[in-house]
């Protein structure tokens, strides 16, 4: 019951679970090494920004659009090439529709092999 | 299934969203809140009568109801040839349409909750409310109905509704050119539909999909039908390339919306399934038809994942996880198909049929998050959000079990049926679980994106007041969260008993034939 | 030396305010294979919130100062600050510069100095030990 | 060959509401191609009902000639209801497009892309 039977593998998701359990017990367990006896409301707690006071909260946090910027722009001959094709012309969008027809009748007919 | 309440059921399902959808605008007329509370406990209804029609069929098998004369001797039309035809739209739930039709309720249930406080400052949401209505009864009509025709009906009421939705912003000039796009799109899908339904009907003289298998003598004709239904089906449903509607439409729709959108999407994905199992059945060709479907699949998911990863604004970007989502499905079960007769075929089908499930609960709810930021924040950019994990700790939490379930991380459910689409794909050929897995890891990547620009981070300045999500918003989250959590812990409980059955409905095309003609 | 072995290793910060390089330098060659200052379990962090000792290179500019401060309240109690060089001892030749707030006990407190122009590794080392023994008694609570 | 000249008209429309779909920037000839479409398929409906000499199926007055199949009129009907509503619809959709973008061009009217 408690066993998904995938044919070639098994996935228990309560041992899982169990080990989940486990291993955050061990991890906070370590955690609890480090060290606390910093004085909280003083500069102790203070960001380390190499000496320099914290930039305001909104330079500070990195935004969506500087997130995976050298993945896309080292694979931009693919992304660029997807984004062209996005052009969001109501007529591409039906022009789409029908290449894909058009496609599936030259796979499934002209071969005569769609049904048998 | 002898009494009168149980054997109209499916009529029961139809009519009370109908009803309830033509009475909202009287009684908003009176109240506001009533009218909200009219509309929920209709799909409450609606809901509880799902599920006891799903238990119905589950136990007792296929389920049928005419609309019309029930049996031959009843009102019929006798033909000079000596057929006696019964003039009757067939109503016809197996397993699948049970999992689809339990699939459709929750979602409007949940999404018609959600609008409680969402669409509250429009003007319009007496509309608002009957749309949704309608919607759900596209939704239904097309996963409960056994006649072509009728599907082709109920679908345009799915996308004359669905339309009117997305566009429901009309302040904004971005939501209304996104109704049109959905709007165009899908007519000429279901004009492409309506011209296969022609094709068959010209031929046989039937409409109904049980008597078509039968009677399919999978001609030319029936071939180019073939090809019209696959396309405009897998249109709807959103395969690439042919994708480029369904982030315009979940973008701009309210959030609600989008959660209705991606049922009905599955819904189309289940016409076409319908379509290409029961109606063709065994006489498709494996090796075309399920490349065909592979090929949809593997395109869908490449250019969903790698298109959301650039995307910024929040709703679009889930929009083309969904896009990837669904490829998943066409994935499975084009393996399915393709490797028709060997001992993971089945294997496959089940999974695509339980990421279906799946797909609808977790991108569900990230749309549902989603609207939460943009109801508390106002902001649609990612750009413009961050730090929000302070101040909304619950909403937080669901978008964390999203994210786990749609990167398909353990123990979510996402994880249950992406490990078994993995297993059953690798089986077949490995190279496409490998692309499977590698677009599975970039979903991860692309919402950690997310989570971190939104949620993590210090607290912004501009952000600083943003309130936790109201009750009526929290409870639908919830609620999705909760089912993905049991689901992911105890898979076997929807997988041995509701999937694996619904998979063994759609591969039994003797099955639902017999129980159709043979129920007459 | 009072005990045989201390409580636990030493995380050093390390604060350039201005040097000539020269003790950075010395201070990399007592961490290399040759002297492996790290075997002692003397490490250089990233950070003053994870250090232990502050170690001080340079004489302290204008620009300096503030930042050697906030380092210096930023560093968790209980720490020790070490003087590396004579630059920060007294200014060396930068002595009276126009441009010196002065030398580095004129901002924080120093707890130890290590002279030299530059020093060499084994200086640095001993200092760093020196620290760490005055550190362990401040923790006991036996430093007068 | 002249039985299936509605079948071909009905080709010939597709393919033309097609064309005019694809190569008109302007929204409402859009539209008006998705409406040629619709056209041709219900008069591929109504020329799959066509039965040379018979009547229409009006039981009471019943003659004893052969009579067409209804089911096809009754879809034909059921299918221009609907798309009465889809192009009402987006019509109604292109007046608002007009109101926000001041244009019908198809070309320009792309807020929503890549």
């Amino acid at each position: 019951m408690l066993t998904l039977d995938s044919g070639s593998g098994i996935w228990t998701p309560i041992l899982w679970l169990f080990l989940f359990v486990l291993f955050s017990v061990i991890v906070l367990w370590l955690r609890g090494f480090g060290r606390s006896d910093y004085k909280k409301g003083t500069d102790q707690t203070m960001i380390f920004f190499s000496g320099n006071m914290e930039p305001l909260k909104d330079m500070v946090h990195i935004r969506s659009t500087n997130l995976y910027w050298g993945f896309t722009e080292s694979l931009s001959v693919v992304f660029e090439k997807l984004r062209k094709a996005h052009t969001g012309r109501i007529n591409d969008y039906v022009y789409w529709f029908v290449v894909v027809l058009a496609l599936l009748f030259i796979i499934v007919i002209l071969p005569g092999g769609g049904l048998q | 299934m002898s009494d009168l309440f149980t054997t109209h059921l499916p009529a029961l399902i139809i009519a009370i969203p109908l009803f309830a959808a033509f009475l909202t605008p009287l009684i908003s007329r009176i109240n506001g809140k009533g009218r909200n509370f009219v509309v929920i406990v209709a799909l409450l209804m609606t809901f509880i009568l799902t599920i006891k029609l799903a238990w119905h069929v589950y136990t007792d098998g296929t389920f049928l109801y005419a609309f019309g004369s029930s049996d031959a001797s009843g009102f019929a039309l006798h033909t000079p040839a000596g057929y006696v035809v019964p003039i009757r739209i067939l109503f016809e739930i197996d397993a699948m349409s049970a999992l689809m039709g339990i699939i459709t309720s929750s979602l409007a249930l949940l999404g018609a909750i959600y609008s409680w406080n969402f669409v509250e400052k429009y003007e319009t949401q007496d509309k608002y409310y009957t749309l949704l209505l309608l919607m759900t009864v596209g939704m239904f009509g097309m996963v409960f109905t056994g006649d072509l025709f009728n599907m082709f009906v109920f679908l345009e009421v799915l996308s004359i509704s669905g339309a009117a939705l997305v566009a429901f912003r009309t302040e904004k000039g971005a939501s209304i050119e996104a109704g049109l796009k959905y709007m165009i799109i899908s007519s000429l899908g279901a004009m492409f539909m309506l011209f296969a339904v022609c094709l068959l009907y010209g031929q046989y003289d039937l409409l109904n999909l049980a008597a078509l298998a039968k009677r399919m003598d999978y001609t030319l004709l029936d071939e180019i039908a073939l090809v019209a239904l696959i396309g405009a089906f897998a249109m709807k449903s959103g395969a690439a390339p042919m994708h480029m509607w369904v982030p315009d439409a979940y973008g701009e729709a309210p959030a609600s919306i989008s959660l209705m959108l991606v049922a009905s999407t599955q819904a189309s994905l289940y016409a076409l399934f319908r379509v290409v199992f029961t109606l063709y059945g065994a006489h498709i060709d494996p090796t075309t038809i399920g490349w065909l479907f592979i090929i949809f699949g593997l395109l869908s998911i490449m250019v969903g994942v790698s298109m959301a990863l650039m995307q910024d604004n929040l709703k679009r970007l889930i929009g083309y996880t969904a896009v990837a989502e669904i490829g998943y499905m066409m994935l499975a079960v084009g393996v399915a198909i393709a490797s028709m007769g060997s001992g993971y075929s089945l294997m496959a089908l089940k999974a695509g049929i339980f990421h279906i499930l799946n797909d609808a609960l977790d991108i569900g709810l990230l749309f549902l998050v989603a609207g939460v930021l943009f109801y508390r924040t106002g902001a649609r950019n990612l750009a413009q959000l961050g730090g929000l994990a302070r101040n909304m700790k619950y909403t937080t939490f669901f978008f964390m079990i999203g994210l786990a379930a749609v990167a398909g991380l353990p123990p979510t459910n996402g994880f249950a049926s992406k490990l078994l689409i993995y297993e059953s794909i690798y089986l077949f050929n490995p190279v496409l679980a490998i692309i499977a897995i590698l677009a599975s890891i970039f979903m991860l990547a692309i919402f950690v994106k997310v989570f971190h620009s939104a949620f993590l981070g210090p607290e912004l300045p501009s952000l600083a007041k943003v309130k936790e999500a109201p009750p009526s918003m929290l409870i639908p989250m919830a609620i999705l969260a909760l089912v993905m959590i049991i689901i992911g812990l105890f898979p076997n409980l929807v997988y041995s008993t509701i999937v694996c059955e619904a998979a063994k409905a759609l591969l039994d095309q003797g099955g639902y034939i017999a129980a159709m003609i043979g129920g007459a | 030396m009072k005990f045989k072995q201390f409580k636990r290793a030493l995380w050093v910060f390390h604060i350039n305010t201005g040097s000539c390089n020269g003790c950075d330098i010395e201070i990399i060659a007592a961490l290399t294979p040759r002297y492996d200052a790290e075997r002692f379990g003397i490490k250089l962090v990233g950070s003053p919130r994870h250090a232990d000792a502050l170690l001080v290179t340079g004489p302290v500019t204008r620009q300096m100062a503030d930042k050697l401060k906030l380092v210096f309240d930023q560093t968790p109690d209980p720490k020790v600050v070490m003087c590396v060089g004579h630059c920060g001892i007294s200014g060396g030749v930068f002595h009276e510069s126009y441009n010196l707030i002065g030398p580095v006990d004129n901002i924080i407190p120093v707890d130890v100095y290590v002279p030299g122009c530059p020093p060499r590794p084994e200086a640095i080392i001993e200092g760093v030990a020196k620290a760490w023994v005055k550190l362990e008694l401040i923790e006991k609570g036996e430093w007068k | 060959m002249l039985a299936n000249l509605p079948f071909l008209v009905v080709a010939v429309m597709i393919g033309l509401g097609l064309y005019t779909m694809l190569f008109n920037r302007n929204l409402i000839k859009i539209v008006i191609g998705l409406t040629i479409i619709e056209n041709a398929v219900n008069l591929f409906l109504i020329a799959l009902a066509y039965k040379n000499g018979a009547v229409a199926p009006i039981y009471t007055s019943a003659p004893s000639t052969s009579m067409v199949m209804p089911t096809p009129h009754a879809l034909t009907l059921t299918a221009i209801v609907i798309a009465m509503a889809t192009t009402a619809m987006m019509l109604s959709l292109i007046m608002q497009i007009y109101k926000h973008y001041h244009t019908l061009d198809a070309f320009k009217i792309r807020r929503l892309r890549e």
